[in-house]
This record gives structure tokens, C-alpha cells and sequence, in this order.
């Protein structure tokens, strides 16, 4: 009955004409979701896609597996309640950075601290592409768009660190023409066990084109970027020699071999430390002063809310017998008349 | 205690008391909020339905946890109507109060019948009491209680006295003095105490000093009126002549739960409640939280929208889903519902309605988000709408909302109120097999070579779409909000194909007034002067309203609706045999102008928008205006 | 060109094209998204305004931002008409189409008029193109286009060449292809091109290359025309006899943006708008954004609950609020828009309705949410719902809900929708001083020894209470969402005041009335067979319809609803005129039932939900059939 | 005009009857913000209390001033609203863990991203009140209550690390029950510029009823207790001896004299920092295994929303005078009919 064995990209393809512009960052990420599932060894029946509504939100429609295109900010609601019912389901959520951070953002902290087995993948572009362009809650500040002609005045939210402060039990970060790195990157969001937050970089080549360029351009990209990897320390930079060590309770970047900084200052990365104060404090590295942090920033083993919500009920049943409705019917004071 | 036989029977009482029989009497327990009027209420109403009264509940409690002690907004009551034979209100004025302070009786008096019982707590009628419930004298003092048969007790330290023997502290002692009372009127009323003291036991199990200090308060109430002869008479109200069966007491939410479960059971579908706590709707949650062994899930989200949400999800996935609420969460709400409705997804909405609009009367009933569950979404939204008449119907209405959801793939909005979520009456239990069969196959896998699934094909007679739920092999396809296309059900911004599926979706509720029984017309279903017209929780006082009217000879119908839409195939007939209809309703007249709409006949309103239900007398009295005028 | 008047004229001309003159013509512009179709149907709209023809425009886009170039659901279209003299709608079939490529020629060819011209771009019927547009053959080579006079032009090759000096890429020259197409629709109709050429040296200032690549282009299609003679005839419109005035150009946000902030200058109140993107509103945003002069503060919030609280925190505060949205946004706002009611503070919501239900059709129109806006909340909350009826009239119906918010300290719903968000007409700009005066004091300050100030103390004509903004010294009090007592505005959970309440609230809305103008009736207003009424953007296409029905002789009449809430005092006098009443709405027939509802008079429902605006014709067929039945 | 060089105590109590159970925690609560708000030199009439819905959210009835009890979850978005309009009022917000952080946390966190000049107090009593006990998203877990009758099991958030992943510019904890604290801590939020979250542990006497005795015992007290100053080493129990030391990224419980430490090893408190990695780390110390922090856990310099929107409109109007109608009205190509 599985087809499991023989799935490949093709499979996951759908018959509907993708309809992002031309030259969108969304395509590289629908290339790399394709490519991941066919590996995980999972009947494509099983896969649920659920979103949110944007440009990103689009994604149900171009995958050949069950879909659900939602409405705005609620796709981790929905996907809760099909994951709680229905955990035999992969449920992954597609939003976008308006769609979970502005509208939805009080289901993204609740699933996240819930630990609700679904993998989100945030593709970010720092814009509301399919309302044309206004600024969102990851714009910088000074973000000039249709409704802030003078440049945004608020600062935009750190989402890892949000997601972290939430509780999030796995999160990590990726980019969309990172295409080995994305897909790698899926692939452990996919093996974790509760809640998988994936924030990926996405750009939108018509109304913020470039906003990742200062890291994804082919001059900066080796010195912009910091690649995490558990177990390893934290080097960097064309030449690998420049690195993150611990300075107090902040970080500081060093050049190994400078000042007497060896190889052994360095940081060696924890993805899996229990507690998330190292994962914050990356989170909090950000350009110019640091280099982009990509990857696994937190992946901690937690139960899942949905294998606890049925654990009451299976254990309930398991000790008191599945309930008769004639009892429950009668329950309480009854009296008879005849 | 109006409609009274009486009979005297002086035989063989130790004093003059005399035993009168009476057909029905409404009693109301009135206190403060910490006084536990609503468990002395239920105590009273559970001995009499053993008993084999029948019985309708009315209890009233103040949005406030718990308002300073003494004052007029802490004050919690709860009336109960029992009798020897079929009612279906609380009762319109109490024939015995029960005051246990100044703020009690000051609330509370105004409704009391001319002559009617009152019992009073003299102890607590100091001067910061009074005060507290602005009174300016003590009207214990004056002649305000002129025309009662006022019965003036020391409750508190009858109270005391009667448990100084046992080790606890006066406070412990205090909390007894409504067991105190309970028995002086189980006494009056010739009630057995054995129900309650049974039930006493049981719930203070492991702190027997409590058990006991509560059931010897009892006794002693019982007893002072035994030998006191505070009452000349004692009353006595044969068992009700109901429909043979086993029977229990049961308010409308605890109705709705169990009917939703036996929906569940029935439909083969595991029940899933996503909810989020509002008043009254919130015992609901609570209930159904309980039933574990039933397989139920319940999902408290973080708001409403998240709620219905998950409630979505998990009908996408093959659940039997249910969001429960009232009016502001219902408001809430109102984006997803119709998500349910284009990706027709069955699933029921439970508005519990409380006094509107905004935060309005949390704690109140009303029946004022009618227009709201007909009319509150963007675009074109047609869904089925079911307002269940009494606390047992909720029982049979959930069942409906299920069956109508789940045979046409369609939201339902099931339409309760505070006065049935928390009012109860006796319900005669159903045996499981006669409830309705409620299983409707998934979608299957298609044969290897059949590549014709599609999720907005039809039936032919209910126009439901297949339930296609993930999981299943070969039925992979994608549904959302955006307009999709007749049969493949992709995404389509075509003109026509829009107007065609605007139609569909409305067609489609319309098609179950086919199904619907035929309305039922009590008085003369051939037609006449007037016609009496309801729905929902206003069925038992204008029941009881034409009742009596009929009694007095006034040749007025009724008919009640439990299904708002579709409207049933056979009104607009039935009402076009009448020359005048009346409507009462619980808000400015809402169901009225959609009739009228509907149908072009003149719908006069009756409107109440009090935060409580209507009384028999005030439906009686619009009925005798009508006919004269 | 239906009325034309044709003269010939083949005096001066070069070769023997001949000259027309024609009263009204409709030109519809569509193309790929990427094509610039909106643009150049702006820029020729715009060049006709100036030129001082009365015109009405109807743009049509996709949902998707781009969706994939040369496909059916990527086509874009912006259609005009252009008269000289005062029409209503932006035409029913055009005359004139331009296909840009065969997905636009796919999509657009059904709705040309018989013998209408049609200009295709030859280069861009190529077979992938024709794949993409589901063509199985190529139109240009079968029949298809029988009975249209058909100009193919090489529009592609054509731009390049005449592009070719100039130092820019291919894509860059291909990119003017619109324009070239434009230089030869100005041509045809005679036009200047002046304004076009201003307008791209203004916009690409920066960049003078592009404008000069764009402005060469238009003067080749021009002379491309001129030279070739490809057209045999020439058309002239003459400019319309409008009132004496300044005009301009407007779409119904624009107008609506402008409407609020001379409301905001009117009234002395700072503007506050808050507000979460979402089409067709979200320009109304990125309008009142840019007046910062003005003292406007705008607000994107993070969904549509937080901008209409925000909006409720900024009137409590005595600004004047606004928030804008669609359909599904007002879903969403429903619960906060009651806690303005409740609290009675000024408010206005403007909701441009799109198709639905749910996502729906989100760049398509529809006035579907009509029932929404006047119940789509709990309780009883009557508001008044106003529907501007033009994308001017979106200037004044502005002022007039700004009018109702502030005189009566209620929650005002303003009822647009994408055909009037979009769509623009000429406007006659008015004098500053004529407009409204919307000045209303805040309370004051009370004397030292003056206690009585009471936040629910009521105005006796208006039934407003006092705007008591914080700040003020001696004011403070709470106000919130639960029942308040009648004039101290204290919470109150008793029965009889709840019930004044509800009625107060709902007379200070229903007595709006006796401050609205008399309606007009067209036709004869002493009645007659058929009365045609309609509310909001139908006015244009109802008026068309009307005019065209008198024209025939037929004896029909029309009124126009432009609050729909209260209804005008004079409304129902009016129906019950006429022996048939018809009412077209683009909906299932939601106006319609209130006016059933609430007259008992049939009225008959013209509905289309096809996401598009009716056509006259569509209006006079349902007339004649109505007067001939 | 203005009051306040005489203003009480009194002058901020209400008329109305105060309708909380016997017992509340909140008493003590609405008995500081009434001790404080006289001292602030601020006229009574600036003051405005914006609530939503729950027992905590009666707050502004029993103030004096300006006050609005709006609907469940949404002050945060009323008072913005209020506040950038006006910013020359007071706004404080009296908010309830379930009204905060349930379904209104999207507008709790925008509003501290955005830094609103506006003071959140939290009132977490760990439960709902109002609607009779269900469990809340503070609720431990394992709660049982009405909608969890085997206890709840999903993790609760640490409503201090989400307003801080937030990126709260002022984030400070309370109880109660220690009024001098409390007083204390309203003292510096109301002094801070942009948005000031404060949690107050708050007993709910009926529904969930000591479920802080563990640190506010009076057994427990001394040793359950970390009071945060700023510029202080960090030392807390019964003898002052035990202390807190950084330990890699985490921090350590350590005895002053025991192994060596010296109070010089204590980590000195930075409530000033300029970013929020060390208060983050706090926030995530919890009991057992640490004492529980109260006090100023972060106070960083940053321009409030409010300002820098009316400065947006002042500099407009500075730069191009205030607007004509006149000329709005005729703007843009027109033409005129004679
Ligand atoms: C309730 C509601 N509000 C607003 C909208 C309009 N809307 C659609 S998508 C969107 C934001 C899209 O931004 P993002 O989530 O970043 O997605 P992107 O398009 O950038 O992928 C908005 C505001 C809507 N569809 N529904
Ligand atoms: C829209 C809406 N949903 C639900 C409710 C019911 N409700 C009132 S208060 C409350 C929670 C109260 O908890 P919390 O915020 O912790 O306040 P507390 O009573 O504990 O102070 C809820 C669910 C409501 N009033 N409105
Ligand atoms: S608007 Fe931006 S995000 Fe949307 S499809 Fe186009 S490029 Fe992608
Ligand atoms: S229920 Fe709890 S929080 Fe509410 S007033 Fe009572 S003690 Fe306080
Ligand atoms: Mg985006
Ligand atoms: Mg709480």
C-alpha cells in the first residue's frame, strides 16, 4: 500500500502552474521541500502541508500531497488541531514573516510552547510580498514602503529569538539559494521529535529584492555567514581562521592566531544543550557586528504536546475500558418511571 | 403554588399542622455569593426528581468571583420549579423565598408572589448588612414585608448551636447554615433528606467532620420545624405522571456534551473540542474533559480563533469537530467559520448566548446573537443554523447539528443560551440504539488506474463533497479559502464558476429543510385569530403561556422552530393561516424581521432584552392584547 | 459607440482616413501582468480627463502578484469609457480592445462588441504563449476573430526598431511596448499626447534614458498610425458638458483618503488611522501615510484586531479614528467594533468589499458583506452603515460618516467596495468652505464644586453622550464593555436597565434619520409600475439602465439608498408607490431582505455574484422584463 | 490647574466597591500603584488605566483617574492606540496572565517590540479567575483545574524570556505580597521611557491558592529569593553567603567561602546592558535549582514608538508647514469647466 520505496521529486510535483515571479526565492525553497521528502521514507499520503495566506502560502498548491491553503496568521492553529487529532500526520506549516509574526503570532509562540509535533517554515523576506510590498515585523527599521513613506520607525522582531523565548524546542535558520544547506536543514527539522521552527531566508526580487545580499552576495557570502554545527567550534571566514569565543556572558568574534587566540578559545557549538542561553545569544548575533549565524541553532529532545494529549486518553481507556454511552447516559441520580 | 388542590388532613400531626397538596410551587434560594445557594438549589431540585416531580431550574449568579460579601452584586440565587405534572418554565413569581441577608431580600423581594413564604436570616440583619444592601431601615422593622408570611429564623446561630458539640471553628460552622435552611424546607415540603445526606457523604468523603456538621445542620433545620411549629402547614407535591423510563436531572450543557458524545459514538468519528473558557459556555470544556474514555480530545487554545481553528484541522483530519463559546467568542470566530464553509468541512459551533452587545451581561441570558450566527461573516455564507428548545433537547439538537454537518459537509451553528446551559429538568434517557445513525463513509482510495478524484463532486441528493481526509492513498489534493472551481475544486477566479458555487454552498443548506419533519401546531393547526411563533429557550414560557390561555378559552396556536436555517419547508403555509403572529424573543426582535422578510406576513415582536427569560404571565398578557385588539 | 453621432469629415487629411465624431466610446486595455496595462490605461483615462470628457474607469488584476507571464489567470485589464457627456458606469462591452499577448485576447475577446475594433500584438503569438493560453490553434489564423476589425500589429518588433539608437537592452525596449500601443489608441481618438510625455518625464526624472525610451514609443505608435494608415477613420469625443468647476481624476479611495482628512480639518480632530493591509484597502493606508502634514498618524498594526483597537484608544483619546479593511478584516474586527459601541466613542470602519466568503476572491468586487456590516456582531448593536454610491461620492459619504461618528458617539460602518476602491471619474473638487462644519466640543472641565459630571448623560436631540477625553481635570471616569447604568455609565447588571440601554443605543442610531435629505426619485416620483433601487456601486449601472429604459419610453422609475442604515424616513412611503419594486445587488439579495423585512413590501432581488460590476444592459433586460410580466 | 503637589493616596481610590474575593492577591497591588502614582509628580487627570478582561482587568474601576476596561486581551492595542495619539498621557496597563498571554500575547509582544510608552502590568496569578479556574499559559505543568482534570501538559512560557526574546526595552518581576519591592519596581517602570513589561506574582486565593508560597513563605522566603539591583553583586539567603556566578554560558548556584568562591567570583547585576543576553539567562532561572529573581531585570535606553511617530509628523510639518486643504484637494493633474 506504501509507495514509500520508490517516491521522488516528481511525486511531491503537482499539476498547477506555479505562480510566484519569475526569479522569487520561493522556487528554490519548493525545490528543496521536494527534494527532502521523497528521502524521509514516508508514504507521501502521510504529508500534510498547511499555510497561512502570502505569497509563501501559496506552497500547498505546487506540492502533490495533501494541502490545506488556510487563512492569514492561523496555519499553526489549524495544523495543531490536525496534528492532535491525527498524529500519525506529517503536518509541515508554510508562512510567511507577516503571516506568523504579524497576524499569527500569538499561535506561533502557543505552538512553540506547546511543543505540537508540526515542522514551520518561515520564509522570510522581510516584506508582505502579496499585499504589495508594506513593511513587516522583520523589515529593518528605516524601511521605506507603500505605507511608511518616511522609512518604519520600530524595530523589527529577532524571530529566532522570539521562537526561543517561546520555548522552542527546535529552531533553526537557512537560505533560500542555500540549496545543500536548506535541504539539510529540512532534513533535521523533519527528524525532531516536537515543534520544528525553520526560519529561511527567502527573497522577494519585486518589492525587496537583495535584502540578504550583505550575506548571500558572492564577495560576502564566506566571511558573512557562520555555519553551526554541532559538536564543531565556531570558525568562519574564507580562510577559516576567524572564529566566536565567549567574552563574559556575550560573544565576541576573534582572529585565531591574533592576540594569542587559539583554536581551542573558540566556541564549539551545542545544538543540543538543554538550556536555550547559548541558542539566544547567537540568535542575537547579528551583521555588522557578527557574522549571520545559519543552521542548527536549538534542537532539544521534549515531548510532544499531541503524544501527551493522547497518552491521557489511551491511558484513560487503558484503565477504565473504552466508555459505554449506555452508562454515561445514566449516569448520576436517575430515577425510573414506570 | 397558583394552580393549588388543597386538601386538609389534621390526622396524625403532633401539633396543628395541617397538610395541604399543591400541583406546583416555585421555590427561590437567595444569598450571598459564599452562602452556596446554587448547591442548595440543586439539592432541593435532585430530591424532588427523584421523587418523581417534574421540575424546571432557573439558577442566577453575578459575573463577579465572588463580589464582597453582603453587597447587591454578590448576591447568587437560584429558583426551581417543581410539580405533579408536565411544566416547562421556572415559574414566573416564587411562592417561597428564602433570604439569607439584607442584599438577598432586597434583590429578591420584589419578584415574590402577594402571600408568598419568606423565610428570613434575621442574624445577618445588622447594621453593616444593611448598609451594604442599601437599606436605610431595617425591614424587618417597618412594614415592607407586609403581605408575606414572613418566617424570621436565627440561621446563624440555630447553626451554631446545633454543631457546638463538634471539633471545628465557628467559620466551619457558618458555612453549614444553608443545610440549615435546605432542611426547614425539605421539612415544609414533606421531602425525604436521605438524597441529600447520601450526597453529603459521598462529596465530603475524606473530611468526614465536614460530612457530619453538615448533614447534623440539616437534620436540625428539619427537626426546628418539627418542633417548633414555626409552619402551620406542610405541603405535599405528588409525583409527576411522565413518560415511563429512567430519568435524570440534566442542564442544557451538560445535554449538549452528552449529545455530542453519543454524536461521536454514533458517527464512528472521534469527537474533538477545541474551545476557549467563556461564560456560560465554559462547563461545556469542562465536561467534555472529563470523558477521556470515550476517546474525546479537548484542546484549550489560546483564544477563539485558534480554537475553531484546531476544531478545523482536526475535521480535515476526520474528527467529529466542535468549538464551543458565547457571543464575543462567537464574533471572534467568525473568519474560520467561514473557512469551514468554503472548504466544506462539517463541524458545529456552539454559541452559548449571554447578554450583549461587548462584554454586555456575562452571566445573563439572551437570545440576541441570532442575526449574528445567521449573518456574521464576509460574502455570501449561508450554513445551517439550530436553536435547541429546552436543557434535554439539547441533547437531540446536538445530534442534529451533527447529522447536518456531517451528511452535508457544512458548518453548523448550534444556538443555546445561558438560560438553557444552566437551567435543568428532568430527561428521560434514550437507549443508545434508538439514536439517530449518524456514519458517513470517507472517501476511499480509487482503483490503481482511476485518476478522477475530485473533492467538489457532489451528491446528488445532499450535495455534500467527498470527506477526503489525508492519509489515504491517491486522494491527495489541496482545499482552501480562496474560490475554487465547480468539481476539481482548484483554485478558479472565473466569473460564473463564482456565482455557480455562491449558489452550490447555499443550495446546498437549503436541500435539508427536505429532510426536516413537519412543524408541529398546537391549538388549531387549521388556522385562526393568532399564532404564537418561538425558538429556542422561550418554548416553555410560551408553552406555559398558551396554557393558560387555553385554559381561560383564547383560541391561540403555537409553533416553535428549532431549525433557523433552513427555515422548515412548511412555516410560510402555516403562517400564512393566521391572521396575527406573535414573536416573542429574547432580544429587539430579530427571528421577526427575518420571517418577515421572508415570508411578507406581519410578525408582531414581543421583545425582553432583560438578561432573563420570559415569564408565562408576560406572554399571556401580549396574547389576551392581541386578541382583543 | 452604441450613441454615436457620425459626421464625416475628409477635408485636411493626408490620406482617406476619415474623421467621426462619437458621443461615447469603451476601451479596454489587457495584457500580462508585467505589461504596465494599468498604467496606460491610466495615462489615456487621464490624458481624456484633461481633455474634458466625463469617463469612468474599471481596472481588473490577478491575486497573484505576478503570476507566471503569458498564463490566462496572469492577465490584467483596465477598461474606460470615455463620453461627452455624463455617464455612469465604465461601459458595458467595449469597443476597442488591445491584446497584448493570447492569454489577454483569450479572456477579453468574449466581452468585445460585435464589429468593435480589436488591436492584437502579433509578436507574442508564438506557440509556447499559446500553450500557456490554452489555445489549441492560433486565433490570428482561424476564424475566431469573424466580425471584429481586427488590426494586427507587430508591436514588439516595432518598439524595438524604434528604440534601436537608443543604449538599453532588449528587455528594457520591450518593456515600452505599452506605450507604443498607447501612442496608437491616441491616434485613433484623436488625443494629445502632452500629458503622457509630461507625466513619464516627471515619473522616470531619474532616469532619463527609460524616459526617453518610453516617450519615443508613444510617438511611434502615433506615427506608426498616421503613417501606415492601418486605422481608415479617426474618431473625435467631444469634451462632456460638466458643471463649471475644477476637476480631476479620482479613484474611490483616493477620494475616501481625502474625504477623511478634510473631515479631520472640518472637525479640528488629528486623524488616526489604524489599520492592517489587505486588498482592495490597503491604498487607502499608503494615501493617508504620505499626509503627514496634515497631522495624520497612521498605524500598521499587527492584524485587524489590534488596528481597530488602536483606532478605539486614539478616539477615546479625541482623535478621530479610522480603520480600513475587507471583508474577512471586518470579520476579525466585529468584537471591537461593539466595545466602541458600548462605550459610545466616535469611530469610522471602512470596509472595501471584495468577493467572498472566507479568502474568497480577493481582487474582485462584490457587496456581499451589507448583512455582515449591519449584524455581524453580538448582541443587539445597531450602527449606521453608509454606502458611497461613485468613486467621488467616496469624498462626501467620508464626511457624512464622520458626521454621524461625532455628532452621535457611535461606531460608523463605510461600505465600499473594489469596484469604487479602484475605479475612478472626474470629480468636481470643492470649495473648503463648503464643506461640512464637523466641530463638536469635548466636555469640559466642570466648576470646583460641581460633582456632576456623567460620562452617559445624554445630548436630547442627538442622543450623544459627552466625548470626555483624558487630560481633562475633573473628568476622570471608567468606561469599559460591560452594561453601564444609564447616565452615571457605572457597570450595572440590572434587568430594566440593560433594556433601556439596548433601546437608547439603537434610538440614537434610528433618530440619524430625521437628519437625512429626501430621497430622490428619477422617473416618477408619484409612482408607477416599477421602481428600480439600488444602494452603493450600482448606482452607475442603474442609472445607465434607467436612462436607456426612458430612452425606450419605458415607464420606470429609480432611487438610490446611500445610508442603509437608518434607513431614510421617506423610504417606505416611496415603495409602496409602485406596484413592482426591483433591486440589483451584487449578491444573493442581502438589501433586499432587510427592506422586505422591514416594509412587507415584495421586492424583487436582480443578483449577480460574479465578482464583477453589472452592465447596464444586464439591468435593462431584468426592467423590461419586470414591466412586461 | 494641575493637582499634584497635593495629591494622596486617596485621590486615586475610586467610588466604586472593590469586588475582588476576600483574600486577592490584587488588593495589595491596587494599594502600590495607589501609593505610587502621588509621587510622580503628575497630574491625576494625565493617568489613564487600560484593561482588558479577567478579575485582574477590574483594576481601573478602583482608580481615580482615567480608566477603560476594554475587551479580553487587546489593552496592549487600545493603549497603543491611546498612547501614540497621545502622548502626553499616562498609560498604564493592567493585564491577567490568561488576558496577557493567551489571547492576547501577538499584541503584548508587538507592543514591546515596538516600544510603546506604555507600563504592562502582568498580573499572573497562574490561572484564570474570572471564568473559574482553567489552567492558564503560566499554569505549571501537571496543573489540574476544570479543563484539565489529569493535568495540564503542556509547558508554560516564562513570561519574562518572551517579553525579552520580544525585545522589551524594560522588563522587571515582582509579588504581591512584598509591597516595598513592588512599590520599588512600579517606581522604575514608571520612570522608564519606552514600554515597561512588569510581571507580579499575584495569589489567587480561591482558584489556585498558594501556588507561590514556595518563595514567599515565610520559612521559604530568604532563601527563595534573588533581589536583583543593579550595580550589586548578585547574593541572596538567609546569611547572605550563597550567590550566583557566570559557568560557561549558564549561570551557578555557589557559597561564598565554600571552594574557594569569593564574593569577587559573584556576577555583578547589569540591568543596564545593552543587550539581553545576561537578563535572559535570569529569566530563565528558575526554582529548584535557583532562587527566583525578582526586580529590574532589564532597563535599556531606546527611543519610544510614540515619539519617533510624532516626530515623523513634526519634522514633515517643520520642513514643509502644515498641509492646505485647499491644495490636497487640487492636487495632481486637473482641469477646469467654465
Ligand atoms: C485577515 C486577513 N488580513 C489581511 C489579509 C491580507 N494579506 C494577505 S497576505 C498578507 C501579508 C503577506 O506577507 P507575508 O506573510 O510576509 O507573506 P509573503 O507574501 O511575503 O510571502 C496580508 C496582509 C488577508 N488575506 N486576510
Ligand atoms: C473574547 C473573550 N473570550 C473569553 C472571555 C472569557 N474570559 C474572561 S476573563 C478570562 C481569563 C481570565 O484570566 P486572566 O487573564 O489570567 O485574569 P484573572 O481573572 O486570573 O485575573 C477569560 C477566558 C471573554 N471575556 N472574552
Ligand atoms: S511578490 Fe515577492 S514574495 Fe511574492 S511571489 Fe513575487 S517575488 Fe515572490
Ligand atoms: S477568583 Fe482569584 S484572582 Fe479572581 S478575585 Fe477571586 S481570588 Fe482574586
Ligand atoms: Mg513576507
Ligand atoms: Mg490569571
Amino acid at each position: 500500500m506504501s509507495e514509500q520505496a520508490t517516491l521522488t521529486r516528481k511525486d511531491f510535483q503537482s499539476d498547477q502552474d506555479v505562480r510566484w515571479c519569475p526569479g522569487c526565492g520561493d522556487y528554490a525553497i519548493l525545490k528543496a521541500v521536494q527534494s527532502v521528502f521523497p528521502e524521509l521514507g514516508i508514504p507521501r499520503e502521510k504529508f500534510v502541508i498547511v499555510s497561512g495566506i502570502g505569497c509563501s502560502s501559496r506552497f500547498p498548491y505546487y506540492m502533490d500531497t495533501y494541502g490545506f491553503h488556510t487563512i492569514h496568521g492561523r496555519a499553526p492553529a489549524v495544523a495543531t488541531g490536525l496534528k492532535v487529532s491525527r498524529p500519525d500526520l506529517e503536518v509541515w506549516v508554510v508562512t510567511g514573516d507577516g503571516d506568523a509574526l504579524s497576524i499569527g503570532g500569538n499561535h506561533l509562540i502557543h505552538t512553540l510552547r506547546r511543543n505540537v509535533g508540526v515542522k514551520i517554515l518561515l520564509f522570510n523576506n522581510r516584506i508582505y510580498g502579496l499585499t504589495k510590498g508594506q513593511y513587516s515585523p522583520t523589515s529593518e527599521i528605516g524601511k521605506k514602503t507603500g505605507s511608511t513613506p518616511l522609512g518604519s520607525v520600530d524595530a523589527p522582531f529577532n524571530p529566532l529569538a522570539l521562537a526561543l523565548g517561546a520555548g522552542a524546542s527546535f529552531v533553526a535558520r537557512s537560505v533560500d539559494i542555500y540549496q545543500k544547506h536548506l535541504v539539510e536543514t529540512l532534513r533535521q527539522a523533519a527528524a525532531h521529535k516536537g515543534s520544528a521552527f525553520v526560519e529561511i531566508y527567502q527573497n522577494c526580487n519585486i518589492f525587496n529584492d537583495a535584502a540578504f545580499a550583505y550575506m548571500t552576495g558572492k564577495a560576502e557570502r564566506a566571511d558573512a555567514n557562520l555555519y553551526l554545527e554541532h559538536g564543531k567550534p565556531l570558525t568562519f571566514g574564507a580562510d577559516g581562521d576567524r572564529g566566536i569565543r565567549l567574552s563574559g556572558v556575550g560573544l565576541e568574534v576573534v582572529r585565531v592566531g591574533e592576540n594569542g587566540v587559539t583554536e581551542d578559545d573558540l566556541l564549539v557549538w551545542d545544538a543540543h544543550a538543554p538550556n536555550a542561553a547559548l541558542a539566544s545569544l547567537l540568535a542575537h548575533a547579528t551583521p555588522p557586528a557578527f557574522p549571520t549565524p545559519v543552521g542548527l541553532f536549538r534542537a532539544a529532545a521534549q515531548p510532544s504536546f499531541e503524544s501527551q494529549v493522547v497518552g491521557q486518553i489511551e491511558s484513560t481507556i487503558e484503565k477504565q475500558g473504552s466508555g459505554s454511552l449506555e452508562s454515561l447516559l445514566r449516569a448520576g441520580e436517575t430515577w425510573t418511571v414506570d | 403554588m397558583s394552580t393549588t388542590a388543597s386538601t386538609q388532613d389534621s390526622g396524625g400531626a403532633r401539633t396543628e399542622v395541617q397538610r395541604e397538596q399543591l400541583s406546583d410551587v416555585v421555590v427561590r434560594f437567595a444569598g450571598d455569593s459564599g452562602d452556596g445557594m446554587q448547591l442548595t438549589g440543586s439539592q432541593f431540585s435532585n430530591t424532588s426528581a427523584l421523587f418523581g416531580n417534574d421540575l424546571s431550574t432557573l439558577p442566577d449568579f453575578p459575573a463577579e468571583i465572588r463580589a464582597p460579601a453582603g453587597t447587591l452584586p454578590g448576591v447568587s440565587a437560584f429558583q426551581v420549579r417543581i410539580a405533579d405534572y408536565d411544566i416547562h418554565t421556572p415559574g414566573d413569581a416564587p411562592d417561597v423565598l428564602i433570604a439569607m441577608n439584607p442584599a438577598a431580600l432586597k434583590t429578591n423581594l420584589g419578584e415574590l408572589r402577594k402571600d408568598g413564604i419568606l423565610i428570613v436570616n434575621t442574624n445577618d440583619f445588622n447594621k453593616r448588612n444593611l448598609i451594604k444592601a442599601k437599606y436605610e431601615a431595617n425591614p424587618l422593622e417597618d412594614d415592607s414585608l407586609e403581605g408575606y408570611r414572613v418566617i424570621e429564623v436565627e440561621l446563624q446561630r440555630l447553626t451554631r448551636q446545633s454543631l457546638e458539640e463538634l471539633e471545628i471553628d465557628n467559620r466551619s460552622r457558618d458555612r453549614c447554615k444553608n443545610l440549615f435552611a435546605l432542611g426547614m424546607v425539605y421539612w415544609v415540603f414533606s421531602r425525604s433528606l436521605d438524597p441529600t445526606i447520601a450526597w453529603l457523604e459521598k462529596k465530603f468523603a475524606k473530611k468526614p467532620v465536614i460530612a457530619e456538621a453538615n448533614i447534623k445542620a440539616l437534620k436540625a433545620g428539619y427537626n426546628y420545624c418539627d418542633i417548633t411549629g414555626v409552619f402551620q402547614t406542610r405541603y405535599e407535591i405528588q409525583p409527576a405522571k411522565l413518560e415511563p423510563g429512567t430519568y435524570r436531572s440534566i442542564n442544557g450543557n451538560s445535554a449538549f456534551s452528552l449529545g455530542m458524545v453519543a454524536a461521536s459514538r454514533r458517527s464512528g468519528l472521534p469527537l474533538f473540542l477545541g474551545s476557549y473558557p467563556i461564560t456560560p459556555a465554559s462547563t461545556i470544556l469542562h465536561e467534555l474533559a472529563r470523558y477521556k474514555q470515550f476517546g474525546v480530545t479537548t484542546f484549550q487554545a489560546e483564544d477563539e480563533i485558534a480554537a475553531v481553528c484546531a476544531a478545523i484541522g482536526a475535521s480535515y483530519g476526520g474528527s467529529l469537530a466542535l468549538t464551543t463559546t458565547s457571543g464575543p467568542g462567537l464574533a471572534l470566530k467568525s473568519e474560520a467559520i467561514n473557512l469551514a464553509l468554503i472548504t466544506e468541512l462539517p463541524l458545529v459551533i456552539c454559541n452559548v448566548q449571554r447578554g450583549g452587545p461587548s462584554t454586555g451581561l456575562p452571566t445573563k441570558t439572551e437570545q440576541a446573537d441570532l442575526l449574528q450566527a445567521l449573518y456574521g461573516r464576509n460574502g455570501e455564507s449561508s450554513l445551517p443554523v439550530i436553536a435547541p428548545a429546552t436543557p434535554a433537547d439539547c441533547f437531540d439538537a446536538a445530534l442534529e447539528a451533527c447529522r447536518m454537518a456531517i451528511e452535508h459537509m457544512v458548518p453548523v451553528i448550534f444556538l443555546s443560551d445561558g438560560y438553557l446551559a444552566n437551567g435543568s429538568e428532568p430527561w428521560r434517557v434514550p437507549e443508545v440504539e434508538d439514536l439517530p445513525d449518524l456514519r458517513r463513509a470517507f472517501a476511499e482510495r480509487p482503483a490503481e488506474d482511476d485518476d478522477s478524484f475530485m473533492p467538489y463532486r457532489r451528491d446528488e441528493k445532499t450535495l455534500a463533497r467527498p470527506w477526503a481526509v489525508p492519509g489515504t492513498p491517491g486522494l491527495e489534493h489541496r482545499i482552501g479559502g480562496l474560490e475554487k472551481e465547480d468539481v476539481t475544486g482548484s483554485v478558479s477566479y472565473d466569473p460564473e464558476n463564482h456565482e455557480r458555487m455562491v449558489h452550490l454552498r447555499a443550495e446546498k443548506v437549503a436541500r435539508i429543510a427536505d429532510s426536516l419533519p413537519p412543524l408541529e401546531v398546537t391549538g388549531s393547526p387549521e388556522g385562526g385569530p393568532l399564532l404564537v411563533i418561538g425558538w429556542g429557550s422561550t418554548l416553555g414560557a410560551i408553552t406555559g403561556a398558551v396554557n393558560l390561555a387555553h385554559a381561560e378559552g383564547l383560541p391561540v396556536s403555537r409553533v416553535h422552530l428549532r431549525h433557523i436555517n433552513p427555515l422548515p419547508n412548511d412555516l410560510g403555509e402555516i403562517l400564512a393561516r393566521f391572521d396575527k403572529v406573535l414573536l416573542p424573543e429574547m432580544n429587539s426582535g430579530q427571528l421577526a424581521s427575518v420571517l418577515r422578510g421572508r415570508y411578507l406576513k406581519d410578525i408582531v415582536t414581543l421583545s425582553k432584552v432583560q438578561g432573563r427569560p420570559f415569564s408565562r404571565g408576560e406572554i399571556l398578557a401580549a396574547i389576551r392584547q392581541h386578541l382583543e385588539s
